[in-house]
């Protein structure tokens, strides 16, 4: 038995004796790195640490993780999720899903983890693909992707996981993609969220949906591509010469051009992490216009649903003690006694 | 002179023993009858009596007034000797409006007593009814015995002085109607009075009102006012029936369930979490328990059943007792998550309050045509074992049973109960909780010698179950196949071979610790045997006791383990003549016993969203052994 | 065999044999007959007219509308809609679902409807409970309602239906109430709006969560508790006393007073139905502190599902001809010739 | 010297004709085994050879190069006769790598013949595969011929010239390979050419180099150079199978399926509206007919099984034929629905693809553990219509069967095949489309006289379609209980009860327009008679072939239709003094059969994800009549 404390641990000691079975060259060995590295740092413990997944490649997930872990079925994660923080509000749940998994057959359960706010944390691959059953299009793939299932191209519009988690509710909206440094910091802030945060992770499935997010990922399209959000900080991208500002006509976003540093003059609007309105605005930036927004878009707890159902058991047992015996005997009674009939 | 007296038994075989009495008090939605019923089951029950009673009310939640789809009737059967059933023919209709009378009155024994509110009888409501004539007063009643008068009015002026909108006092009908009946069995009325003082705690003019109705309707039967006539009602004094000593209760199946998943966790010392999704009639259970906390019972009211099976699988990964509870369409959509408990082999029940289908179907009527989806209905083999309850006394037992099930075999639990069961009152002897042997869990804490294995075997070949949280013990499980021993993840074809018997054998093995099939009545061996399971018992046990007092060779025999099933059972079907097995379904329990033992069991089938009648299967047994 | 002609339709000829089986008093009966004034408002004749609802007392719907009708199941109503469509583009679709059916089970259909932006009218009667199996709480349920399964109160935060279609990606979002006389036009614009139009209807349900929105439903409260937008006009309430204006600083939505008619001056938003950034502040706008944003909140079409399918499948048939023997000897093939084998 | 001589028969019996070999090409998920085995395949067919294959592939898309679980295969068993399987054990076997090697040498027949890649059998490779030893020189491979040689070394050497990097240039290997296999078996390497040079039109410099290690694989073969140590390898040439001329191609489960629901749609005049959702190994239906739009076919990638089997539903109400597709989890999520295609009598294909369960299962392995589902896994008593594929050319006729009866009777009909029948290929007679009867389907237009009655009944009991569109015919349909005649909502026993029993007998009527049961091999009567159902025909023709030919009297029964079966077979059944029913799973199909004609039926099963083989029914078939 090798009960191990925080201090001991490394990212080694989160991983497991399985052997890791995804494609060579897939993101989601980047994001399982990033994972065994946060894990140390924000002094999880593995026994106190659950991993819940639905089907898919990302929900192959949990057996890399020296944790507990539970690999569903397609599509129930949050629910089944539900019922372990339910049955243990002491444990740190982790749900990785998919595109597929998270917003096809899952969305409903997704929607309503976000708006109960069980305190987890929601961990969406997105590569645009269905990758476990060979690359049919999934409801994030853009419009006009072939795929087995759309030989001529996928005609429906595309969902965005970050506008649904909002609509849904969410209290945490977090984006960042495989390779990225900055991955771990996302998580870590996710991590610190009381409540369901949600984490739109891009990643590249480098065999049936390859570099669909180059356009932003790689080093050479870094800076026009990604806009690192930071609280308090104004939305600078490009080294700084570019910034987002609002329309005040359009009452939409725009970008502007910064001169000489001076954001301000620019009206480059300086991030705060709970302003739901900018955040709506934010994941609703269309790519190509706009850089991507990434790191931390929406950050603003409320009260948790678990805490809250622990809260209400306690108060409604309150002073109440448990007889089984007085249980049973409940209601209106009476009693026979020999000799009572005639 | 005799004829002359109104007598709700003169129903009954001339010269046979009062011993029993069905009434059924029918009116529209809002006229309270369900109230009324219940609370004359429960004067019923002070006064002794045996009794088992058969609420049915519409699909709508409060269908337009004066509606035919919009009647609501209660019917109770008492008497003095052990009663099983609601009974077959009503002796007394009480009949609110013309709607109730043209959908119950037909059921009425010849020379029935049929009890009318004259006062509803007007041409709106009987053209709601679809009758052209006042059947009051058109003789169309004549093979029955009517008593009508203006309870409406009487109503109004017994509330008259507590100065009640109209409608509100006429609320107060059912209160009437009550105390009459009351009367007319001789009961006492302070236990009603009591609960309607609680009932209207809060608006003591309510209370009053209602009292003052309920003692205007008993006072109507006293003072021989009724019928002008010069008709007279005869009060009847049904005798208690002999029951054993101690204290007693009446119950519902919901609430029998409820309290025995209670009791069920509480003896194997398990928090229980309860994930379910409100459908009829499946929601008491919910209802019930959502009131329970204070015996560590969490209730989640999930987006779906499937959402609801999924938390409850997580909350018993997590260490407590899943529960999840549904009827037919719900239960279908479970289907691919009870195959990931069995696959996970985690301990869950699973609560199915059968109505009458296929899709959507009835949802307020009974039937008992899930058997097939709770034994077969999943993809792969995926063998899960199956338990119903036969009465609502009962289902607290089953309940208990299945949860023993479930943590001692780390395996999902169908436990079938129906509309009927759930919605039916019947006398309950409290049970002695201290003769219930508990059945602690142990988790696992530190891992077996030779290493940690999840997919290790006891003598049982159950699992360890193993909480998160336990240091040194991380595994990770799911819904691919597992590998023996490890659980690692596996696909290969011995291992397959293997865990599927093992899934099997250990699913089967369960019948080591069931009891024996046991004979209701009659004997092993014989000319006949009436094989039942579920709710059908009462009619059936009524239908074979009559039948053996009319001599002949027929045995009852009814399952709570439909599967696996009892070790004997093979061998006891085997020593009769015929089998016929009577299902609310067209035939499904047939199918299982054929398949494993190869007997000739022949159906008797009712799918009409009521429970059998004694008369049916009597005939059906007499036809076997003609 | 009645064909009736457009002209020829009243109110009336949309009514069924059927006896109409909701409580009496029940707000369904209100919501009934606006649509039954609207349909022959805007031309549709009884064959191609299809409703198809889910469970509740809602999905009752379709029994009492002179058309052709489906009463799925629980949550189902979309999906079975999107086939009827597709199979029948020219069939004119509605969808009758409740906050139960729509929202709890069927969310993640609903998601998926206005995602592919199916062209049909979907109408939500919210009445914040399950009435048929009845009384408990649904999602859009506020917190704290007590009900058979939260005998103690529920703890869930509650789903905004109209926010959840704008994070869906719905390109229509109204609204609307049981009794009022601007529903009618409400299910106009919706109608008229090409693709998925989502419609929340406020309704009281008498039984079971008796007058939960008379605040602003009453005719008492209708001043200050409605806020009926129109395209172009200024966002007014309160006979013109307040507006919505735009707070710059917290970049969010606020009530400001309106000096004799000065609006412009108190700074209130005139309503641009193609605004998307503003219908996300309308829908968040929490009541009580704001009035309650009432009529078109969002319009603006894009290509719908089913034309971009019936297109997609012309030009992949265009050119080949359907020839069955032709299709089954396609692949790499070879003949078998008497005396061929030695 | 004989002994010298490298023979792949020499594992086939002494003296036994070379009637057919078994080759088995296995190499990483990477190295295009299922490309080589398609490849050798077409050449076998063209070649006129009877054949039939297994490709057994991993659950993961690309697992990592050189591991056990990344192994992928390929078997094709050919030869002169009339081949029903891929074959038992392999006569010979190609090993790209060590991994390869150890997964499946242990089915290699004694004396079978291996040929190696030796240049993947270094140490890494090795130790991934768990070797401690080189075993192509430990001598660890004795009871098996060996030859083994660099081909990745010959692969880069005959690529050279097209400057190609390593990696790409490695991955001509299995054109090599498949190039020495052409040679092997006297094979014309042409059509091959030709497909290479259209996969690679973009790239013609790939199908260049893929053409030259195709003949360089060839040439090694012929120019003797093999076996530096003197050893030769002997060129076989089996003979053509006899088959009736004709069109001939190769099909798999999954192709036929797609053709035979076009097939069915247009000869029943129908659009065909496909809803599905993509499960291995299901998908490749939706792929199919998705390139099929010109056929008046709509498919819809649903958001999940449900939206897509009700999507399918309500294009059904609208007018098309609704076909759903899916395999075992999907199927289960689908119960509910079906139920209400059951209850509103709409038509509706649905195919499962089967594969290993329970829960997630083994999804890439094949298995028949769903056939309880289909026939009973519903809530309700909800009958519906199911069908079985034996093979792959099979599954076209049933496809077309499925698609009449849906129309013909207004039900829901589930087909069922299986992962092995879906990914297999077999040589298929092109049918004569002209040869199959139309059966077009006829809409009302016009009221019944008398008036509409949308639960009207035909002959057939079945109701009349009417598409939403048709002037004057409105009418409204759900879940909830029918009432004869006029549809609408009833919830009265009498109804419910006439409603139930006519479900049940439209569905068993359908008896009347299937063909009698007849007998695959031997004939009505006799000691044993073995009944399949499903891809278990290939190995149970082929045992009790084998068993007939030893004297043994034994028959085969193959059902097309598992509900309702047809008329004849309880007396068939009955004819035999034993019946043994071999099934991919626990006993599914055996407890229709004891439950419907109460013969005792002895299941046989093998649940291991792989197809019986031939000689474990033969050992069962000589046991029974032991
Ligand atoms: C009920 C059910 N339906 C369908 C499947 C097949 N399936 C497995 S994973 C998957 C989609 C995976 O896509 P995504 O969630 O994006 O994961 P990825 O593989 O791309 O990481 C599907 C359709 C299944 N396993 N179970
Ligand atoms: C699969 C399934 N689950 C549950 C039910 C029970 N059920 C019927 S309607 C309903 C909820 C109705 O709520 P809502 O959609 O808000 O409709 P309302 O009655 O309030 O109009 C539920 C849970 C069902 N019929 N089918
Ligand atoms: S298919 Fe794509 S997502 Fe799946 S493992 Fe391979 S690369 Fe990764
Ligand atoms: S229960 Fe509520 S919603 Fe349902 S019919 Fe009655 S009033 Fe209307
Ligand atoms: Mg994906
Ligand atoms: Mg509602």
């Amino acid at each position: 038995m090798n009960d191990m404390t925080p201090v001991a641990l490394t990212p080694k000691d989160w991983e497991t004796d399985q052997e890791v079975r995804w494609c060579p060259g897939c993101g989601d060995y980047a994001i399982l790195k990033a994972v065994q590295r946060t894990l140390p740092d924000i002094g999880a413990t593995p026994e106190n640490t659950v991993f819940v997944s639905g089907i898919g490649c990302s929900s192959r997930f949990p057996y890399y993780v020296e944790s507990y872990g539970f690999h569903t079925i397609h599509g129930r994660a949050p629910a089944v999720a539900t019922g372990v923080k339910l049955a243990n509000p002491d444990l740190d749940v982790w749900i990785v899903t998919g595109d597929g998994d998270g917003l096809s057959i899952g969305g409903n359960h997704t929607m309503h983890i976000l708006r109960r706010n069980l305190d987890c944390q929601i961990l969406l691959f997105n590569n645009e693909i269905y990758g476990l059953t060979k690359g049919q299009y999934s409801p994030t793939s853009r419009e006009g992707t072939k795929s087995p299932s759309t030989p001529f191209g996928s005609v429906d519009h595309p969902a965005k996981p970050a506008a649904f988690a909002l609509g849904s509710g969410a209290r945490f909206v977090g984006r960042g993609f495989d390779v990225s440094k900055n991955l771990p910091d996302v998580l870590k802030a996710a991590h610190a969220h009381k409540g369901a945060a949600f984490v739109e992770i891009f990643q590249n499935c480098i065999v049936y949906n390859k570099d669909v997010f180059a356009d932003f990922t790689e080093k050479k399209n870094a800076d026009e591509g990604q806009l690192w959000l930071e609280q308090g900080k104004p939305m600078l991208f490009a080294k700084g010469a570019k910034g987002i500002a609002l329309d005040i006509e359009k009452l939409t976003l725009k970008v502007v051009m910064v001169e000489n540093g001076d954001w301000q003059a620019a009206g480059v609007i300086v991030h705060d992490v709970t302003n739901r309105s900018v955040a709506h605005m934010l994941v609703e930036m269309p790519f190509g216009a706009f850089p991507m927004a990434l790191g931390v878009l929406y950050d603003d707890p409320v009260p948790t649903f678990e805490s809250a159902v622990v809260q209400q058991n306690a108060l409604a047992a309150k002073g109440k003690t448990p007889d089984l015996q007085k249980l049973v005997s409940q209601g209106q009674t009476w009693t026979v006694k020999a000799g009572a009939e005639g | 002179m005799a004829t002359a007296v109104l007598d709700p038994l003169s129903s009954v075989a001339a010269g046979a023993a009062p011993e029993a009495v069905v009434v059924r008090f029918a009116g529209d939605s809002g006229d309270g009858m369900q109230l009324t019923g219940g609370q004359f089951t429960l004067s019923t029950a002070l006064a002794g009596n045996d009794l088992a009673t058969f609420p049915d009310f519409p699909a709508e939640i409060r269908a337009p007034q004066g509606t035919l789809f919009g009647v609501s009737a209660f019917q109770i059967n008492f008497g003095s000797t052990d009663i099983t059933t609601a009974g077959d023919a009503p002796d007394v209709l009480v009949a609110m409006n013309p709607a109730a009378l043209k959908t119950n009155v037909k059921d009425l024994k010849p020379g029935g007593l049929i009890i009318a509110d004259a006062g509803e009888f007007g041409d709106r409501n009987l053209a709601k009814a679809k009758y052209d004539a006042n059947p009051l007063e058109d003789g169309s009643l004549a093979k029955w015995q009517l008593l009508s008068f203006d309870i409406s009015k009487l109503t109004l002026e017994s509330v008259k002085e507590f100065g009640l909108g109209n409608k509100e006092a006429l609320r107060c009908k059912n209160m009437w109607t009550l105390g009459l009946a009351l009367w007319m069995f001789d009961r006492d009325r302070d236990p009603i009075i009591d609960w309607l003082k609680t009932k209207f705690a809060k608006a003591p003019v309510l209370a009053d009102a209602n009292i003052a109705a309920l003692n205007a309707g008993h006072a109507y039967g006293e003072t021989a006012e009724i019928g002008g006539a010069g008709l007279g009602l005869r009060q009847l004094n049904i005798a208690a029936a002999p029951a054993p000593d101690g204290l007693y209760r009446t119950v519902t199946g919901a609430e029998s369930i409820s309290l025995g998943l209670v009791a069920g966790t509480q003896l194997a010392s398990l928090p229980m979490f309860f994930g379910g999704y409100p459908i009829t009639p499946a929601s008491a259970i919910l209802h019930h328990l959502s009131r329970l906390k204070e015996y560590d019972v969490t209730t989640f009211q999930a987006e779906d059943e499937i959402a609801a099976i999924a938390s409850a699988i997580g909350a018993s990964y997590a260490g407590s007792l899943g529960v999840t509870s549904s009827s037919g369409p719900g239960i279908a959509l479970k289907g691919e998550a009870i195959g990931l408990a069995i696959m996970t082999e985690l301990p869950l029940v699973i609560v199915n309050s059968q109505r009458g289908g296929p899709s959507t179907g009835l949802p307020t009527k009974t039937e008992q045509s899930d058997l097939y989806q709770a034994v077969y209905g999943r993809n792969g083999d995926a063998p899960m074992p199956v338990i119903a309850a036969r009465s609502p006394a009962d289902a607290f037992d089953c309940a208990i049973e299945a949860v023993r099930i479930a943590v001692q075999y780390m395996t999902p639990v169908m436990l079938l109960t129906d509309g009927y069961i759930a919605n039916a009152a019947e006398p309950w002897k409290v049970p002695d909780m201290s003769s219930y042997a508990p059945f602690p869990v142990t988790f696992m804490e530190t891992a077996q010698e030779g290493g940690f294995l999840p997919y290790g075997r006891d003598e049982k070949l159950k699992r360890p179950w193993v909480k998160p949280g336990t240091p040194g013990l991380m595994h990770r499980i799911g819904g691919i196949e597992k590998a023996l021993n490890t659980g690692h993840i596996e696909y290969s074809p011995a291992n397959h071979q293997a865990m599927t018997e093992l899934r099997r054998d250990k699913v089967m093995g369960i019948a080591d610790t069931i009891p024996e099939q046991d004979v209701e009545l009659g004997q092993m061996g014989g000319k006949l045997a009436v094989v039942g399971w579920g709710s059908t018992f009462g009619p059936i046990y009524q239908a074979v006791r009559r039948a053996r007092a009319k001599g002949l060779d027929v045995s009852h025999i009814h399952l709570r383990h439909i599967w696996p099933m009892p070790r004997n059972l093979g061998d006891l079907l085997r020593s009769y003549g015929k089998i016929l097995v009577p299902e609310m379904n067209t035939g499904q329990l047939k199918t299982v016993l054929r398949d494993q033992y190869l007997v000739d069991a022949k159906p008797l089938n009712k799918v009409s969203g009521q429970p059998f009648r004694i008369a049916e299967i009597e005939a059906a047994i007499e036809e076997a052994l003609a």
